[in-house]
Formats: structure tokens, C-alpha cells, sequence
């Protein structure tokens, strides 16, 4: 079951049924993913933003590819780096940048930052701390739609590290035994923060699912379009009953593991290594497709960059003038 | 309480409360190991599954984290599990999903969620089961904000509280004795619920206070009864809770007695009774002739032997000479 | 690399290379294991023994199988079934039986009882009461054992319930990794207390441990030979420095999940499926291949019952009449 | 201590203990998630790969109950594993494998193994890392008998006290505030260590006693600054370890002031300051001229905005007012 990543890298020239709209919207959730992740590094440079930032930089294709196959009732779960999930999920770029900044109007008022985010009304069960710390609570969301018989599809984001916490085993293993509309998606950006991949995992994700009797598949990562179809299959099994599925993203963080380790000191990967992935990146690459292929014109492309920029530095401006955090509120909502 | 009372055992009164909170809310179901075709290890869901079926009474594989953390994301989407963890000596191997983040997710959100999960799970020594069968690790629940830890100790209480835990929108610790499971005693006919955070002046008297959690209240009352024919007569306060914490109950009794003692199968150091000492030693100074004084658990893994652990489980004749020389 | 059951299964016939000593003291231990599990039961029975005891009848080919082909200094784990275990490591039945006793002359002095017995001088690294608790320190102990060169094998002995702990996963990838050598032996006795494999576990144990690069088997756990042959192979490998090998041996336990349940009252089997596995019992089995195919007389095997009767009398009766545990010692060695 | 003194952070002390030890004693490895290529998350284990090789520094998948696991079977088999776990959040995935196996082996098997294994892990808020990333749970382990946590709050201490926890045979949890690896200060030159279970008066004084753990020592040291100013003298005692306890040392200072502080990062309520207040109110009561008071970390999960999670650590202004209304 297990698609080889050799045959769905070239598969963005087979796509002739994904209507412009569609395309177009990809393309303008993976810019708005890299501006805001621009304006967070530029932000956070300054020293203006507290606290850790892990950015998505890179990895564009994976949540938007993912995402736009989702309905707003679906629901997904995500990690310590979850701008990019958010945001493809329909985040609203203000609530988010002014929680980054701990202001009072940000999605959590402060008091979450971004490991923390989360929008319930559109689905998003929320960022997370922990390694893995989102793979309970979506097998748990799938749980839900199938015993309220909600034909909703849970999706959990995670990294190539987290595969190697016990939590995955346990709860993927539940998933496989009733039936749960879940969808792994794990995102191998080849490291966890400065250990590769493959000195983590003995094996592979997808053999590890398979093992569970889930279908997996391995799929170019930085091509929006074949995890576009992957996730398609997947929710579809989700949808009509078949279970959970389980798709690995082969994909590359440009950036440091966090912002405070730019300089990437930790001598763990070498420039080389990140200009060939920085050649492979995802935004670049539906760009080329959507002009040559698509025959889209290259002004409205940039016409999406303009108002997408615009749109960043009107949230990067909301927020850094947004009232600060509200002291009444620390210890307000610990019980409910 | 209604005026229709029966004598069942708590362990009949925790299944009732589960039928019934499962009659009322469609949202309720159950998950754990072995708690439905077997009706679970100490026979506390037998029936649910015949009654319910198997979308809502789930046998689950032995994975603890696993199952906490299904249930987290189900009680985030709109469900209210309720999860048997067997002992709750387990519950270490979940404590990432409890603490990090069942107990914390509503905070860090900034209200946008709730989390109203329950986790049944068992409690005490005494049934020679060694180490790591025999803990009472409610401390370390009580010590996490987010969380409420409810212990109770008869059957009524147990009902009444397990019907209100499962009520409750956040998450909830319930422990049960698991030595006291064939405890009996009367318990209401008609609906009814205790509130979470309310401690019971379960006997009252002027010479000095007992506070006790759990199957502590046995061994107290036993004590009490020793020293009443004795003339001496102790105030008996069962906490049920302990996070909340009914402080004021306690520092009126303190007050009032001047003398406390608080027993708790907790080990004692770094346990439940510091956090009450404290607690009522701030509230209660000037009227406390001595230091309130603390009976946990030995500072040592709970041993096999029925000899060895006897020692370590605080007894009656221990209660019964503390408050002897406390009150002489 | 899964060798299917059936193909297993007929395998006593081959083993013409095994000494009749050899198979004598197979024999000889998985009576012992028997005739002790019957002691317990009859103890227990008459309400003189405190706790909990997890009987280990029927499985007894699988403890001794692989424990022939251990060292004295290779360890092992065992778990909360694990009378079988030790005894097959050579565990001293007298001290055994005063710990399950509470006496002062046990293993652990009373301490530990049932779910706990120790014996570090042979490699014995422990019983455990948590289900999966022996998976960590059996590959710890292979970690210790490469880390000094030792060539020492580590044993994990584990349940089909077992299988579904994430710890299992999280140590099996180290072990996979570092190439450790340490055996995983998965006794699949078909039931998790109460619940059937298959209603708990998504695929198989050797799917999951093949799927992280650990080679893996089936074998017929009722069969001492195909377990001796499995171990072997798996003994070699970590000697010479191959890394971790996984082992499933299909076998049942004939009575409840523990003493306090053997009515079966929880309604999770029933009698036609215990007298079907009866039938294939591992004892009767050996002792049939020991008079056919291996022409050994009838009173031979006799006298090693009778002996090994002996033996587990005088345990239990030593055990009886042995001193409580001390109780000035319910303070000592909580710390060493 | 030695005459010959350098100043050297917390980190730089850390580490030198990590390579002293590695090369005293072959047993000793490490293990844990970044420690080898990238020299730690917090760098406190840069240089000891390239010293050791991969064999004793020893880079693992992200797994902590797996690390924790291996450990403990390596402990057990006469190797002295140092585990690093990067926050103290993450030990709750560990704490199966902490509190029940390594905690209890040695007990439960009548003495015949022992477990000499450290984790060290961080503690502490005021990195604005919000509820996952900034909790001090050390109350946990010091609940659980058979192991032992240690706290150090200088370079010094660090370093001497990180070398007897290697050097022990039992379980240590070696906490380190992650906000202070780059608090500098005095270290001996040459070999020392400073024994585990020993409070140390960091400064004495009359009027009152502040008991402080882990980087609380720091305003507890300024309020005592501006306290001095106005006339009144602080005794401080900084902790270092909380199980064993040192109580003789705290009653012996409550005695002598009558009046008493702690404080402490953890979660206030069922926290360490609770076990201290109950152990000094049991021996010093005739001595207190009021109730112990405490101060630990606000009962909430740690807020991400800075002027919020300020608001739940204890701070120099807080202690210094707590002081003033015990001593007027
Ligand atoms: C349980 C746990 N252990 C360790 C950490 C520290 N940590 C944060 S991110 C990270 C690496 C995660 O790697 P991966 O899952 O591949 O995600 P990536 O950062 O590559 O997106 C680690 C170890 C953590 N947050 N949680
Ligand atoms: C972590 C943990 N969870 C639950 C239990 C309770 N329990 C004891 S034995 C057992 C079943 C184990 O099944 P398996 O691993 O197949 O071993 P078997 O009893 O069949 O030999 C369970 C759930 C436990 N001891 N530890
Ligand atoms: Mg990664
Ligand atoms: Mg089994």
C-alpha cells in the first residue's frame, strides 16, 4: 500500500481535474503561511515577541494540502511548529499574531502563545507543547464524530520526532481497532529539532502504520498538489467508515528548529543540504506549475502576494498595538 | 438526602450513578480496560455494556496514555467520557495527558474549551498486591490546577459525588478505596447529587478534630468510638474533596476542637495532610493548643507481606493513641 | 522474515540434533513449573496466600524453550505471570514459594510477593507488576551489556496486552537503533485478561517489530522445540552483535486471568476453547515426542515428576513453616 | 571549599561536574533527546560527545518513558546512567517508569538491586514558554519514597551536588532552573562535592527565616537587600535538596526567629511549602509567633503573556511584603 516517493514526485503534471479556484487558493493559503512566518522572524528578531517561535517555513505544502480537503467541521490537531496548520485551516492571521505578542485579544488572551492556539469554531483542537501532544486528542475527536455518527474527519499533524513517542503506538493502534475517521499525517522534515530522522526511527512511519493495518502512503511533501490527493484518499476512507490512513510528507524546515537557534550553531546540517531543499521549495514549485502549467498569469499571482502582504502587516500592526494581556484575567477560566 | 433510603455497597451505588448519568446524557460513555464484556476488574460496570452497547461501555487495549488521551479529545469535541484507569497507580503512565494537558487546556486556550472528562481509578493498600498495585497518588492530582480530585468514602457520597463529577464541565479524579468496595450503607432512592468541594462533618464533638479522606473514615470512626466511651469526643470531618478544599469547614472545626489530626493513606511526606496542616494552621493559629498533627501512609513502597503492610497503612489504635496524647 | 504458525508447527519432528539431556531438562523444568503452579493453586486455594497470583499452566513451553539457551549471566524480565519465568531461569522454588508466603527467608523478604521476585545472581532482573514494566529494563540491560562489551543476552518475556503499551515501542525502536541485544518474546496466551488479542491489537506483534528492522517470528509456543529453535536464533544474533530479534509463541493459559477469578465468571471464553488447548498441552506434548520419537522410557520421565514433586513439596512446606516477614526490616532499603 | 575560586555559571558548572564524573567512573553515561551532536538543548552537555564518543553520550529518539526505561535496566545492571529530560513537563511521560520501577525496585526486592540512576531535568517559569514548557514539578518525586530530588541554586551547589547524585546509589531527580544556567558564581578549583540532604544558611539573621528552594534563593536575597536597608535581618536558608529533608536545620532557624517563610516554585497548593510549613509548625510550634507562611507558584497553569506568568512567580516585592507584615 505504501506509495513510494519516487512515483508521486512528479505527479503534479496528472492534475488536469483541480479547477483554477482551487489552485489559486493554495497558493494563496501557502503564501499567507510564508508571510506570516516572514513577519514572525522579523518580529521576533527585534525582540519584540516573547517565548519560543518554531517556524513553518519550508513545510508550506503539507498543511495546505491537507487542509483544503477539509470541511470547516473537521477538525485537526497540531504541534509546537503550528502556524502553518492554523492558517491553512482558516486561523485568522490578527487573532494569531496578537497572541504571539500575548496580547489580550489574541486567540487564547495571552495566555497560550503559540504552542497553544486554538479556534474551536473552525475546528482547530490546537497547537501543542508536547511531542505527540496532539495525536490523543484527535484519535479522541474522531472518537467523537463516530460515536455521534458525525461524518467529520479528524487530522493529526505531527513530526517525524514524534513518531518515536509510545502515545502514537497507543493510540494509532486504537484508531486501527475501531474504525476511527483519522488521518496521520506526519510530516517528515527529516529532523527533530537537531537529530535526523533517520538516527530516531528504526523503519519507517508508514511500515509502522501498515503494521496497525493502516494504509500509508509516502508522498513528495513539498508538492502541494500530491498531498492534495493523499489527503483526499484518506479523508474519503475517513468519510465512508474505512478508517484511519496514515500519510508521510517528505518536506525540509528552512529555518532553525526555533528562532533562537538561527544561527543553526548545533552543527547538525549543512548549508548544502538546505539550498538543495530551499531549490525543492513547495511555493516556488505550484508557482512554476500554475504559470507554465496552468497558464495562470503571472500578475495574479503576485496580485495574491500584495494582498496577502498587506494582510500579514495589517495583523503584524494589529497586534503590536492590541492592549497587553489582561492581569485581571490570570486567574480567570483555570476550571469552567 | 430523599427519605427512601436503601443499604447497597459502593461499589452498587458507583454503577447506579453510571446508569443513570448514562440514562440522562447521551454524551456519557465509558472507556477502560476490561470494563465492559467483563464488567471490569472489581465489578463496578457490570451491566452497562448489555445495557448501552458497545459505542458507549469501550474495552480498550492496555494503553493508559492512549485511552486518557482519546478521552481528552473526545470530551474537547463534545463528549463526556468516563475513564476506569485500575489502579491508580497507572495513571502515571497518562499523567502527561491529565496534567499536560487535560488539566490545562481550558487556561491555555483562554476559556475557548472545556475538558469535562472523568477518571475513575482506584486507590489503597491493604489488599497485599505490593508496590505497585497499592498507591494513593492523589497528591500529586490535587497539587495540579485545572484538575478536581474527589475521593469519597461511603456510598452515598460515592454516588452523589460520581453523578456531579460526571455533571462537572472540567476534569475530575475520582478515587475509589478499592478495599472498600463492599462497603455498605444507606443511599438515597430518587435522584440526587453531592457537590464537588464540600467536606462532611460526618460526627461532631468538641475535643478535638479527626479529618479524614477515603476509606480513613473507617479506622477514625473506629478510634472515635474507642474514645467515647472514654469521654472523649471527636469531631470527624470526611473531606470527599480535596481539590477544591473545603477549607472553611476545617479551620471552623479547628477552631472550635483546637486539636487536629488529619489521616490520609497518602504516604505522608510531601502528601495530602501537609496541604491541610498548613492550610489550617494559617487559618486556625492562635486558637490551636498544638501543632496539627498528620497520619499518612508510610514514607516507604507499600510492602507484601499483610504484616509489613499493615504497618505502613495508618490504623485505628494509631488514631486512637495520636489523639490520646493530644487531648491528655 | 514472519515464519507463519504453521509452518512451525510440525517442527519437533526435524530436531534430531538435541541432546536427550537437554530435552530431559526441558522437560524437567516445564514440569517443575507445572507441578509449582499446581502448589499455588492449592495454597492459594485454601486461603493462605495474601495478594494476587497469576498462574502461569499451559504456557510452560515458553519460558523454558527460550530460557535453555540462556547463560547464567544473560537476564531476563519477566511479568505479573511470572513463576514460570524464573523458575525456568532457576529460580529456587523454596525461596520463590516463602515470597509468595510473606516470609522473611522469600526472595525479596516479604516485600515483593508474587508480582516482584528478584534473583540477581541469575540474571533474574525481575517479575513486574505493570504490564509492560520488564520491556524497559530488559532493553536497558542489553544497553548495559553492549556499553561494556559483555556479551550477554537480555530477555524481555511480555504479553499479547503488553504488546499495546507504548513503552514497548519507544524501547524496541532504541533497541532496533542501537542494535541491541536483547530478545522480545511476545507470549501470546490469546487474551488480555479479558479481552481476546485480536479485540486489542491492530496487526500482530512481529508486523509491528519487522516494521522497525527487527526480525521477527512466530512460533507455536506450545511447542518447547520450536521456541528452543526461535530463541536460538534470535540468542545468536544478539551475540553476534545483530541487534534485537522478536518472538511470538501462540500458546493459552488454562486457567483464570489470576486465583481470585477461576470460576471465569467474566464470560470472555468458553470451555470448548480451553479443552481444545488443553489438548495440545505443551507438557503432554514434549512427553509424547520424548517416548516416540526419542524412544526415552516411561520411568524415566516418571521419576523426574516424582523428583521434581519432591522438590515443590518441600518448597511449600518450607515455605509454610518458614518465620513472617520481619517487620523491623518495613523501613530498611527504601533507600540503598 | 576549596581557597582556589573561579566564577563560572551554572552551565559551565554543570557541565565540568558531567565530565569530572564521565571520567572518574567509566559507568557513567548519558543519555537523552539532543545531549551528544548538539550539546543539549541548553547547551549544558556541549564538549562530552566529542570527549566520550557516541557510546556514553548517547543521542536518543524523542521517547522519555523509553529513555527513562533503559536507564533503569542499565542501572540495574552496574551501569550509572545520567538522563537528561528537557523540561520537567516531560518527566510526566516518564513517571511509570520513575516512580514504579526506579523508585521501588530496590524495596520491593528485599534490597537485592539497587537503581543508582539521575535524571536530570529543568524546572521553572519566566521564559515565557507558557503551561507546557514552565512547571517545577519537584513536589511529585518528593512525595515518592525511594528517591531522592535535589535543587541546587548556585554553581557551586551544582556542581558538588550533581557529583554526589552520580555518585549515589539511588535514584536522583536533579532539578535546574532553565532561567538560571547563566547565573554566574564562585566554584571551587579542585575536587569537592557537597553532600545530598543538606540546607545550607545561605545568610543568617534574627528577625525572620526564609526557606527558599532553586532560584527563589534570588529574590529571596533581594528582598532580604532592601529589608536589611530598614533594619530588619533575614535568615536564609536555601534548601538544595527536598527529599531527604533537612528539617533539623529549618526547625533549629524557626526556633530561633519565630518567624518563618517559604518559598518555592512549584504550584502552591499540595506543594513543598506545604510539607516544609507542617514539618517546622510539628517542631518549632512553641517557638512560631505565627503561622508558617508560604509562598509558592500562583494555582494556575503558567500563562504565556510576561506580565501574566510574572504575576504567578513568587518575586522579590512579594516576599519582601510578606516579610514586612510577619516582623511588625
Ligand atoms: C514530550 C516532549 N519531549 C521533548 C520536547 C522538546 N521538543 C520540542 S520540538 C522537538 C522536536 C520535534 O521533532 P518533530 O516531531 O520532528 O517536529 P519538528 O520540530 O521537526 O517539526 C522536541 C524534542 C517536547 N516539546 N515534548
Ligand atoms: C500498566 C498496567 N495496566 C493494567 C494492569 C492490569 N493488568 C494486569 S495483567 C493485565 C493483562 C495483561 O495481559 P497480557 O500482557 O496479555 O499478559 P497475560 O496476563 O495474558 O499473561 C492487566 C490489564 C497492569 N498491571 N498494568
Ligand atoms: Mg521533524
Ligand atoms: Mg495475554
Amino acid at each position: 500500500m505504501t506509495t513510494r516517493i519516487e512515483e508521486t514526485r512528479s505527479s503534479t503534471g496528472k492534475t488536469t481535474e483541480l479547477s483554477e479556484d482551487l489552485l489559486l487558493d493554495m497558493y494563496k493559503r501557502m503564501v499567507t503561511i510564508r508571510k506570516f512566518e516572514e513577519a514572525v522572524h522579523d518580529v521576533y528578531s527585534r525582540g519584540v515577541m516573547p517565548g519560543l517561535a518554531h517556524l513553518y517555513i519550508g513545510m508550506e505544502a503539507v498543511a495546505v494540502g491537507v487542509c483544503v480537503t477539509l470541511k470547516g467541521t473537521d477538525t485537526i490537531t497540531s504541534t509546537h511548529r503550528g502556524h502553518g496548520h492554523l492558517l491553512a485551516k482558516g486561523g485568522d492571521p490578527q487573532r494569531m499574531f496578537a497572541e504571539l505578542l500575548g496580547k489580550k485579544s489574541g486567540y487564547n488572551h495571552g495566555k497560550g502563545g503559540s504552542m497553544h492556539i486554538v479556534d474551536m469554531s473552525l475546528g482547530i483542537l490546537g497547537a501543542n507543547g508536547v511531542v505527540g501532544g496532539g495525536l490523543g486528542i484527535a484519535t479522541g475527536a474522531a472518537l467523537s464524530a463516530k460515536l455521534t455518527g458525525a461524518e467529520r474527519v479528524s487530522v493529526a499533524f505531527f513530526g517525524d520526532g514524534a513518531l518515536n513517542e509510545g502515545i502514537y503506538y497507543e493510540v494509532s493502534n486504537m484508531a486501527a481497532l475501531f474504525k476511527l475517521p483519522v488521518i496521520y499525517v506526519m510530516e517528515n522534515n527529516q529532523y527533530g529539532e537537531y537529530t535526523p530522522s533517520n538516527k530516531s526511527t528504526a523503519g519507517t512511519g508508514p511500515a509502522r502504520a501498515e503494521a496497525m493495518g493502516i494504509p500509508a502512503m509516502t508522498v513528495d511533501g513539498n508538492d502541494v498538489l500530491a498531498v492534495y490527493r493523499a489527503a483526499l484518499w484518506a479523508a474519503e476512507r475517513a468519510r465512508t467508515g474505512e478508517g484511519p490512513s496514515f500519510i508521510e510528507c517528505q518536506t525540509y524546515r528552512w529555518l532553525g528548529h526555533h528562532m533562537g537557534d538561527q544561527g543553526d550553531t548545533y552543527g547538525y546540517r549543512n548549508s548544502d543540504e538546505i539550498e538543495r531543499w530551499k531549490k525543492k521549495g513547495p511555493i516556488k514549485r505550484l508557482k512554476a506549475y500554475l504559470l507554465k502549467e496552468k497558464d495562470i498569469r503571472v500578475e495574479v499571482l503576485e496580485e495574491i502576494d500584495q494582498k496577502v502582504q498587506m494582510e500579514i502587516d495589517n495583523a503584524v500592526e494589529y497586534a503590536k498595538s492590541a492592549l497587553q494581556a489582561d492581569r485581571s484575567e490570570v486567574f480567570q477560566d483555570v476550571y469552567a | 438526602m430523599s427519605t427512601h433510603e436503601r443499604t447497597i455497597t459502593i461499589r452498587d451505588a458507583i454503577n447506579e450513578a453510571l446508569f443513570e448519568e448514562m440514562e440522562r446524557d447521551d454524551q456519557v460513555f465509558l472507556m477502560g480496560e476490561d470494563i465492559g464484556v467483563a464488567g471490569g476488574v472489581f465489578k463496578v460496570t457490570s451491566g452497562l455494556l448489555e445495557r448501552y452497547g458497545p459505542n458507549r461501555v469501550i474495552d480498550t487495549p492496555i494503553a493508559e496514555a492512549g485511552i486518557v488521551g482519546l478521552a481528552v479529545g473526545a470530551a474537547m469535541t463534545g463528549m463526556h467520557p468516563v475513564v476506569e484507569i485500575m489502579f491508580c497507580d497507572f495513571t502515571t503512565l497518562a499523567s502527561d495527558q491529565i496534567i499536560n494537558q487535560a488539566a490545562k487546556l481550558r487556561y491555555m486556550t483562554g476559556g475557548q474549551c472545556a475538558v469535562p472528562l472523568v477518571i475513575r481509578t482506584t486507590m489503597g493498600a491493604g489488599r497485599r498486591t505490593a508496590a505497585q498495585h497499592s498507591q494513593s497518588l492523589h497528591a500529586w492530582f490535587a497539587h495540579i490546577p485545572g484538575i478536581k480530585v474527589v475521593l469519597p468514602s461511603t456510598p452515598a457520597d460515592a454516588k452523589g459525588l460520581l453523578k456531579s463529577a460526571i455533571r462537572d464541565n472540567n476534569p475530575v479524579i475520582f478515587f475509589e478505596d478499592k478495599m472498600m468496595y463492599n462497603q455498605k450503607g444507606p443511599v438515597p432512592k430518587g435522584e440526587y447529587t453531592i457537590p464537588i468541594g464540600e467536606a462532611h462533618v460526618y460526627r461532631s464533638g468538641m475535643d478535638a478534630t479527626v479529618i479524614c479522606t477515603s476509606s480513613m473514615l473507617y479506622p477514625s470512626l473506629e478510634a472515635a468510638d474507642r474514645l467515647k466511651e472514654e469521654g472523649i469526643h471527636i469531631e470527624i470531618i470526611d473531606l470527599r474533596t480535596i481539590k477544591p478544599l473545603d477549607e472553611r469547614t476545617l479551620i471552623k472545626s479547628a477552631q472550635k476542637t483546637g486539636h487536629v489530626l488529619v489521616v490520609d493513606e497518602g504516604y505522608q511526606s510531601f502528601g495530602v495532610t501537609a496541604e491541610i496542616a498548613a492550610r489550617i494552621t494559617e487559618g486556625a493559629f492562635d486558637y490551636l493548643d498544638e501543632p496539627v498533627r498528620r497520619l499518612g501512609a508510610a514514607d516507604v513502597p507499600v510492602p507484601f507481606a499483610p504484616a509489613l503492610e499493615d504497618m505502613t497503612i495508618p490504623s485505628a489504635d494509631q488514631i486512637y493513641s495520636v489523639i490520646k496524647t493530644m487531648v491528655s
